[in-house]
This record gives C-alpha cells, structure tokens and sequence, in this order.
C-alpha cells in the first residue's frame, strides 16, 4: 500500500506556494527545470491555439491549466521507463525527449518520428486504448527482468471505456510495473466528471481492481512528483501497480474546434485560474529563493525564443510528402499497394 | 421551403422524430448541452428534456449496449457515435448483439435501433476520424447501412431509417455537413432504404458512388460530357446494405460500362460487392473492366496529404476515360 | 447503503441446514417451490449431460452446484420484472417462464421462441455483453416510469470483460433499476477466479461505480434470495444498482465439451460438493417441518417425469426447419437474400 | 516424416517457435494448463514455464491490447482469441491499433504480433463460434490474413506468421484441426505469406476457395473431372490479405471460367474482392460471370442445420457446371 492515502486530496503546495506538507527532495536545478517545463507547456500550448487560429496549424487540445500534472508525472521517471499517453500530455512527452516540432508536426497533420530512446509510444487519439498498450509494455519489462516502470495515462473520461477497466485488471493480475495516471480535468469535453461516474473519485476505481489508489492535487507539481514518484518506486520494486487520479483543470477549449462556453460554468473557471499551477510553483521557487522576478523574466524570454525557432523550423519544412505514407503499411510493400503508389507517383508528375 | 445544410436537415428530422413518438431517445457523447460536435443535436435537450435527449459516459461499447437494451425493450433508440471510427470500439456491440438479437430469438426481440456516425475525409481532423467504416458493416448480416449524400436524402433516409424495425448505422459525410444547402421539405417524408438513385441520366458509362464520392462523380460526369462528349450516368447507392442490385444491373446492363468510386480502402470494400454484382448480374454487357477509384490500401491519410489521396473529379474523369477507350 | 455489508459473504443457512441469520419472510409453498426448482435443475442439468453423452444434444453448460443462486435471484422479481443473463443461468429463466423445452431446443442447436412475457433476452453467449442490455432495458423501464427492475447475471470471468465494467458505469450514472449478480462460481473454465482479477472480491468493483457491492454465499437460497430482494427493492424504489457477488462452485464440467481434471484440484471440488445448495435447503425444510423423506422423494420423482416429458416432446419434434433462419435477418427479407433463400429451398427440393 | 493433424502440426510450429526465440510468448484464456479448448498449446505451459505461456483475465480487447504494448516493446506475442467471432471485442485494438502502429508512428514502432483464432462451421458449436470473419480483417489495411487448409501448410505459414515483422491474423478452421493427418516435416520451414497454392492442376475452370473450402472444392473437382471431364484447376489462396492477385490473373487468365467458395456470407465477402481482382487482370478472358459459392446473407447458422448452407461439393460442381455451360 501506499503511504499516501486515497481518502483525501494529497497537497504539498497551498495554492498561494504554502508549503502543506513535505516537498520531496528534489535539487533546486531540478524544481527549476520542472518550473521551465510548465511555463514551456503554457506558451507551447498558446502558441499552438494561435497558428490555428491563423490557418497554420490543425486541431490542437490546449493543455493549459494541466502543465502540473504533465510535469509532475514526468520527472521521476528513469531515461529507460515509457510514458504512454493520449494527444492531452504532449508536454510529459517533450520532457522524454519528443521534439516539439515533431509533436506540432503532428498536429499540423504530418508524420512525426518520436525519437525510440524517448519509449513514448504515439500519443493516442482513441480514448482509453493506450492503457492496455501501456500495461502490454509494462509485461515486456516484467517479462525481461529490466528495472523500468511504464506510466499509462489518460483522461477522466477515457476511464469509462472498457479498455481503461480492462488494463486495470490486467495490470492487477501480472503485477505489472505500471503506474495509471489519470488527468482528471473535470471534464470530457462537455461532460463533467460528476456525470462521467457516480463513484466518488475515480481512484475509488483501484480496489476493485486490487491496486492502491490515490487522490492528488493535479495543480500541485510538488504533490504530483510526491505521488507518482512512490507509486513508481513501488512498480519497480515489484509491488504492482497503482491508481493516482490527478485533479486538474481544463482551463481552455476542449481543443481549437470546441467552445466551452456552449456548456461549462464561467464560475467554475474561475476557481480554477485561481489554482493555476504556474504562479503557484513560481510563489513557492520565489518563497524558497530560488527564483526571483529578472530571472523569471529571463526564463519566460528563453522559453519564448525557443518556442520562436521551433516555430520558424515548422514553417520552413518541406511540405509532408504523400508517397511517404505507402512505406508505413507493412515492412514489405504488398504488390497491389505498390502499383497503387506508382499510379499515385505517376499522377503527381513525379516519375 | 426551407434550403438546409446537411446538418440543418439531420437536426430537423431528430426533433420531428421526438416530437412524433415518445419511444425516440438520442444519446451519446456531447449530444446533449453541447448539441452534438458537430451541432447536430443543437438544441434538442433544451427542447425535449434530459430524459429524451442525454449525454452518457464516454464508451462506445455501452452505448450501443444499452441502446440495444432499450431497442429490445420497446424504445427506439437514435444514438450517436462521435466519429464512426471508434464504432470499432462497438464492433461487437454491433456485429454480434445489435444485428443478431431478432435472429438469435426467433423474431421474439428486435433492435429498431439507429446508430449515426460522422466519417468521411477532407476536413483534417485527427487519425481515426475521418475512416470510411461502410464495408465493414455491409459484410455483417442484419444491420443496413445507409450513407446520404445530400441535405434532402439525408432527411428522408433518417425518417425511414428511425422507422425502421431493425438496426440501421446511419453513416453522415463529415465534408457533405455545411458543403451546401438545398430545398429540403419541412414536413416528414420517407425515402425507403435499399433504393439507389440515378442522380444523373446517361447512356454510355455508370458512375457509381455514396456520400461525399457522388458530388464527385457528378463533377467528373460533367467533366466526361463537356470534354469528351460521352454520356454519363450517376448512381448513388445511398443504402451500402442492402445494396439496390437491380438498380445496378438497370444501369450497367445499359451503358457496359462502369466506374466505382469509394473514399475506403480498395480490398474488400463496397466496390469489390458491386464489382460482383455487376459481374452476376450483366457481365454479358460488360465492355470493359470496371473501374475502381478508392483510397490506396492503407490506413486514412494524415490531414496535410488527404486531399491528394480522396478520389476527385480528375481521377474519377480519368477512370471514365479509360473505360471509354475503345 | 444496503443493510448487509460487503466485508463478509452474507449467509443465512449454514452447510448444514441450521439458521445462523434471521430468515426471509418466505410463505412455506414459496420455499417448497423454490426447493423443487432447484432439484429441477439439477436433474435438468444432469438429464441435458447424458443427452449429449449419447449425441442427442449439443454442447450444455451443467448448472450442477449454481442452483441455489439462480433460484434465489429469481424469487424475488415480480411478474414484469426482467432477467437478463448468460448460458449458465437457464434455470433462472424457466422460472421466469421460459420452457424447459426452448431451452433444450437451443442447446440442441435449434431456434428456441421464449415467450416474449417472461422478459427475459435469450442466453447469451459472448461473455459480458449483456450487462450493458441489462442496464439498457432498465433505462427503458425507468423512461417509461415503470416500477420493474433487471437483474443483468454473468459469471466471474465475464466480470473482465469491458462490458461488464460499463456497464456498472452506466448503470451508476442514469441510476438504471437494475441489479448486477455476479455467479462466481469459481472457475471461468480453466481459470481459477484468483487469477481472474487481482481484487480481494469482485464485489470490491462496485465502490469504483458509485454503487454498493454484497457478497453472499451463492449456495445458501436463503441467503441470495434476501441480498437480491434488498437489492431488488431498492432498484424499484429508485434508488439504484447494486453489485451483488454470489460465491458458488461448478461441480461439473465447464461444458460438455470440458475436463476440469485437467486443471481442477480435487480437494476443492469435495470442499465444494459438501456444500451443496440442495442438502442445505432440503436439511433446513426438514428441520422446519414443511418436507419429509417421502415427500422428498415423490417431489424427484415429479420432477424426473417432468423432465422426461420434456425429452419425449424433445425429440419428437420435427427437425429444425432451414428455410425459417431466412425469416429472421430482417423484418422484411432483402432482394439477394430472398434469392438465396429460394435457390436453397430448390436445393432442398421443396419448390 | 510424422503425420500430423493440423492440432498437432500448429502446436508443432508453437513449441518450436517458443524454444528458438525468447520473445515468442504465447498467451490467451485457457491456454496454460488447460493446454487451449482445442489441445494446440497443450504442455506448453509445462515445457516452457508460466513466463512464455500463459492464461489472461477474459477479455479479447485486454489480450489484444496488451499483445500490442508487448510487440511494440520488442517481444513477438502469439495471443489466443479462444474463438475468432470474439475478436469483434478486440476489433478496435486490432484495427485502429494493432494494424496501424507502424503507420501512425512512421515506422519507429512495430506489432510483430500473430493472433491465432480458431473459427469456422460444421462442428455444431454456439453462437459466435462458428463465424468466419476473414472479411472484415481483408477491408482493414496494416495486418495479414492466413487461413491453412491443411497441416503441412498450417506449420509452414505459422513460422511465417511469427517471424512477419507485422500483425497477423491466423485463422485455424475448426473442422480441420482433426479431420485428416498428413506427412509434416519436423524441422522449421516457411511458406511464405501472400501467395496462393495451386493445390490441383487444370485447364478448363478455376476453383478459388481456402480453409476448409479447399478441400470442399478439390472433392467438387475431382467429381467434374470424373463426371463431366472438365478439367479443374483449384487454387487456395491460404492467405486473405494480401490477397495473391498474380495466381488468381495467371489461373483464370487460363482457364477462363472461376468459381469462388466461402464459408462467410456474400455481401461483401472476399469472394467479392476475388471477383474485382478478376474484373481488373483479366476480364477479357473471361468467358462466363465468376460463379459465388457461400453461406448465405444472414448470420452463421445453427447447429442442427449449418450443413445445410455450408458450401459442399454437389453445390461448388454445381457452380462449376454453370461456369461450364456453353
Ligand atoms: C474512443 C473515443 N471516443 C470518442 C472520442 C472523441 N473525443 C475526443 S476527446 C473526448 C473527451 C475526452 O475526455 P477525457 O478523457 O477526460 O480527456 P481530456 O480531453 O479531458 O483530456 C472525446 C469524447 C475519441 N477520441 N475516442
Ligand atoms: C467474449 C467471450 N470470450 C470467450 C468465450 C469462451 N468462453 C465461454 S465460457 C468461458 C468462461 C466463462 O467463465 P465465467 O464468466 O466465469 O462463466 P461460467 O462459465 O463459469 O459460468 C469462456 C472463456 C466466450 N463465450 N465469450
Ligand atoms: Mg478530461
Ligand atoms: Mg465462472
């Protein structure tokens, strides 16, 4: 069992940067570095929401408001452990070493190439399915003895598909090194958690699947780090998996094509911007000396221009090109599919 | 009358559905408040309750599940699936409960069921969207498959696919949604599944095609006519399964020759069944092999690149062509 | 909250017949009744063995050992009340009303014609799917404001399924009047339930449905009969699901075509025959006074008669029509199917 | 050389596989101690130990699912779908998962899976268990489709199967698994995936049928032969997808006159697919339409009467002898 227990939402920051409870001992470069990422996901996030609404990028899912989570579930991650996760955590998979152009690429409706040694599969479209991927992976590293964990993570509302259920009972059966990571955003589009399941918490999920659960403050990265990073010492110790229901926001659309104000209370937003995990972690990293207002300024510029050149990079790729995908379907071309891209190569002009 | 969108035809044929039998519910994911992804249901909880017209959690399989249940149980069922790509996540669902209840039982149960489902490419969105789903269900025995290809048909089709005393997956091109407008009548009217419609009058070659590919065969027909001088005539089979043979043979059995046009993948789709109807029914009049213009057997393209494998009016035009040689 | 708790398997006659709870306020011809129907089973069960033993029947599921469970989840339904449930619950169905006769006819590979009345969905074969049909008649029922309730059945290993699992989710969102019995019986073929699901009891799941969960001893009629009658109560009374667990044992086979010596430990299968349902109930009638040795007898003699009847009208019945399976596609039968009805029938010779 | 049922030579092609490479594990319900409902894993799980096989909690999309993560991460699973109708449940994990990780990640990752199923009719089981699926497994792009007809080939195209750097499905029909025995060589040998067996010579008509229906069509062949003194050429395909056009071009370019035979229903059957290959490579040597011969447009049969629509041979030397008429 875990130490942290399910009955409460676990919290290590107050939402003005008040320590609650113990910060996990975690190197100031690191506290930075993790703050880097969120304020990275912040502006990655906006910039995305702004090309497409300038026709430059397709249908993107803003990850604002989640940035804690993200990251939080991310660093106490070994290079060899895998996340798997759904098209919400880009930014945790930026963190394992997939570029952001190629996750913007992706997004502008290309191929993207993640990096293996990165061991994110492909962010996942149809809900839920990624889980039972990630306890399969989990049962490859169990299964060839190796000391690495997976996180599979999705949504609130990804867990009322079968398969979500499903690898929970699997991962419970084979003790699979996994850890389930559900983004609890409050919202499914526009359903809220409260109509996505009667149950109380979707950590209440974990006991019938005979797996520890556990409630945490999804806004709170230090708590997020505390949580996951337990249940990952656990999974690797082969003690099993774990359940941690991470307690977020969604602060933007549902993606670019959504708007929630068709359906989503403006009060309730507000709460929530109050609980911005940003400020919350830039409160306690000042609180703590270990940030101050110029260097702030500083990281936010960086984060800019980078986020600037990987822009520029994007725009001046050659345009995807369609042949491309023919190679993709199976490791050897069946017959009747290479006429097929010979005919589409001879109407492209490109003999 | 009125000229509607596709989506303003669907939505109108819903709420006259509900205002006229007490037995319609529409669920799925987002129908509700939000009025459907796509604002189809916009509207309707507000009108007809929360009770007519509901959210449910987000899975696939328990919503065509318990829509089975309701079916069974005497109600008639409208459910959406959000994009008919994760109707594979209903397959079983579908395929093995859904389409066998009346058979399994003897007639006893029935499942006047609809399931409706946006596909179709061109609109960029995200992998598993846009999938072409129809071949899939015209091989299961027990369920018809109907695909409207304007904001009229649509409406008629929906009237007598919620009419219908069995299940009916009800497959809405995304790109046909707000393309264009038509008179589309206000009242209730019915047009029976199972019939093709000859959108186009011609004598020399059949173009054959559904949903989004009929705009496109009439494109590469007016094409063919003003260019090359030749006669073309347009089927849409609006219903994949049953598939309207006759309607097939009247028209091939006429012309000899043939073009067959699908945004899914070439192996094992519709056109490969309508290839073989043609091949039972009128091979004698064949003058030459029957075209195919599909997307390429692989996975639906990425957005950036889709439009250069969805079949268009040059292609279509150019299969015509070759069927014309002599 | 139903009034008996989930951390302990609810009894209310011991193996040997004795009281160790108060029991139901059942009228002695109700108990007599459901006594009869238990021996019914049993005698069905191992009737529908020896038919096919000697190729006169097609594959059974033995319901050997489950009779208290399928007896005492149908006891307390009223007449419009529904069962919707797998292959191994027919006993349950026959006293909803569906013939023994059908029964047999399905299993022999026939279409069986239930009476639409007994409201109950044929058996179902692939594992799980049913509950969600469950959960969907029950939403009919609460549309239409009608006080019936669905008792939705399966065994433990369908329990796995996704279905199963959303279909607790469903039911816990629209507070469908539904009642989930799960009829673990100890094995889903060859698959012990400890290896099925990680969770101390499948009754565990409910909690992370919103719903309460029971455990009772599925050999105890008494005992199942008073769980499911509370939870059967508070469906109609709109209060919602409830996972009820009963704890069984398959004394046979899984099927005909089944050797449990292959993978089953014998000493748990004499564990189990010495807690028989049909002693127990028969010791405890005893003891009251409502049943005597003779009486005992003559009740298994009818019930052999009865079930020879059955077999005599069984099998003089005219063999399965094959041209009737075409009426069944479609209300009204396709051109092309109507063709290949008529090319079989020429086939067949019967113009 | 031992004589082997196809039981015997699949478990044959398993055990070898488990003891040349260590990422082989093979998995499903029932398939560990119990040795699988039909013996073919039998004494693995002894042999091998509790790592490389074992049993899973029920459920086809957690097999399936779990298999993908397996393969993705670099082991080759061999996952058991206890009946092939059960792997509706596993539908979306196997199309919009299984088969498209290699094309959704560009490559990087990989589903070196084999998903065996045993399937097919004539043995009286359930519902669900007869169910010849081959179909909606063609139409879905990124995964392979093998149906043996016989033992030599089932080891033969298995070792393929495992070794394909790509999803495959491995349908093993029921009614063959101990019908008949034959001469298998012990050592590893491939058949390769994708070409078709001309399994009986002929000039004047070609059978095209696989699984069981191969044996059906050779049994319809040898009567013509005998009776008509038509000269029969039966070819089976052995794998589905992809389908082996050349062989199909190069047998009825021939022969002129095709009959094709499946147990599955024929609305979108493969028979259709067969059929569009024909129309495409050689409708000019066509000389009478290509005669269908399958179960018909309604779910499989039950049990007391499925001989009755299962294709036979009386009912394919039929088809051929229409084929044959002048
Ligand atoms: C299987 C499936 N069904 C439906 C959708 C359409 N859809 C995309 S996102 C979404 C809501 C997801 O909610 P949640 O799991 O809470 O994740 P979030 O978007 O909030 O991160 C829906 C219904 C999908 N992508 N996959
Ligand atoms: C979806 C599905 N998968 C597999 C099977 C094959 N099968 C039939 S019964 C069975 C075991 C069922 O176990 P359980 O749910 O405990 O029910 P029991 O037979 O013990 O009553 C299996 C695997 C099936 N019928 N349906
Ligand atoms: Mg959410
Ligand atoms: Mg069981």
């Amino acid at each position: 069992m875990l130490s942290i227990a399910v009955d409460r939402v676990y919290q290590v920051l107050a939402p003005d940067g008040k320590l609650v409870d113990t910060p996990p001992d975690l190197a100031p470069d690191r506290l930075l570095a993790a703050y880097r990422w969120m304020v990275f996901g912040r502006q990655f996030s906006d910039r995305m929401i702004a090309l497409q609404r300038q026709g430059r990028m397709g249908t993107f899912a803003p990850l604002n408001g989640q940035e804690a989570t993200a990251v939080g579930l991310a660093l106490p991650l070994a290079p060899d452990d895998w996340i798997v996760a759904s098209y919400r955590e880009v930014l945790a998979y930026m963190m394992r070493g997939v570029l952001p152009l190629t996750i913007a690429q992706v997004h502008r409706g290309e191929v993207g190439i993640y990096p293996r040694q990165a061991n994110c599969l492909p962010y996942q479209i149809v809900l839920g399915t990624q889980m039972l991927h990630a306890v399969g992976v989990a049962m490859g590293i169990k299964y060839e003895r190796k000391p690495n964990v997976v996180l599979g993570v999705c949504g609130d509302g990804a867990t009322s598909e079968g398969d979500f259920n499903e690898a929970l009972n699997f991962a419970g059966v084979f003790k699979a090194p996994v850890v389930f990571v559900v983004q609890n955003n409050g919202w499914a589009i526009s359903m809220p958690r409260s109509r996505q399941t009667a149950a109380h918490a979707i950590a209440d999920r974990a006991a019938g699947f005979g797996m520890p659960g556990v409630v945490v403050d999804g806004n709170d990265v230090l708590a997020v780090y505390k949580v996951v990073a337990e249940a990952v010492a656990r999974a690797r110790a082969g003690e099993g998996p774990t359940l941690v229901e991470a307690q977020t926001y969604r602060l933007g659309a549902h993606t670019t094509a959504d708007d929630p104000k068709k359906y989503r209370p403006e009060e309730e937003l507000a709460e929530w911007v109050a609980r911005d995990p940003i400020p919350r972690l830039r409160a306690y990293l000042i609180g703590q000396s270990l940030l101050n207002q110029a260097e702030d300024t500083h990281l936010h510029d960086g984060v800019r221009a980078e986020i600037q050149t990987m822009v520029d990079t994007l725009e001046a790729l050659p345009p995807q090109d369609p042949l491309v995908l023919f190679d993709n379907v199976f490791e050897t071309m069946p017959p009747a599919l290479a006429s097929q891209r010979d005919a589409l190569r001879r109407d492209l002009g490109r003999e | 009358m009125p000229r509607w969108t596709m989506v303003e035809a669907i939505h109108n044929a819903l709420s006259q559905e509900l205002a006229r039998d007490p037995r319609v519910l529409i669920f799925g994911e987002d129908v509700g408040k939000n009025g459907g992804v796509f604002r189809v249901t916009d509207g309707l909880q507000a009108r007809f309750g929360e009770e007519r017209v509901f959210d449910t959690p987000l899975a696939e399989s328990g919503i065509v599940g318990t829509a089975v249940g309701m079916a069974a149980y005497g109600l008639r069922p409208v459910a959406e699936i959000q994009f008919a790509g994760f109707s594979f996540i209903a397959f079983n669902q579908i395929a093995s409960q859904a389409a066998r209840l009346r058979y399994r039982s003897g007639g006893v149960y029935t499942v006047p069921l609809v399931i409706r489902a946006p596909f179709g490419g061109g609109v960029r969105t995200p992998e598993m969207h846009s999938d072409s789903v129809e071949a899939y269900y015209m091989h299961l025995q027990g369920i018809k498959v109907v695909i409207p290809a304007t904001p009229y048909d649509a409406k008629g089709l929906l009237h007598a696919a919620v009419d219908d005393p069995d299940p009916v997956l009800f497959l809405e091109h995304m790109k046909l949604y707000r393309s264009f407008r038509q008179d589309v009548p206000e009242e209730r009217y019915v047009i029976p599944l199972g019939q093709a419609n000859v959108v186009r009058e011609g004598t020399d070659v059949t173009v054959i095609a559904y949903g989004a590919m009929v705009g496109v065969a009439l494109a590469a027909a007016a094409e063919i006519e003003k260019g090359d001088g030749a006669s073309v005539e347009v089927i849409d089979l609006r219903t994949i399964a049953p598939l309207d043979e006759a309607a097939i043979e009247a028209s091939v059995g006429k012309t000899g020759r043939a073009v067959v046009v699908h945004e899914a993948a070439r192996a094992g789709g519709v056109g490969a069944e309508v290839i073989a109807v043609i091949n039972e029914r009128c091979l004698y009049s064949l003058l030459k092999p029957v075209e195919r213009v599909t997307c390429p057997d692989m996975p639906f393209p990425i957005p950036t690149v889709e439009d250069v494998f969805i079949p268009n009016p040059a292609r279509v035009a150019a299969a015509i062509r070759r069927t014309l040689e002599p």
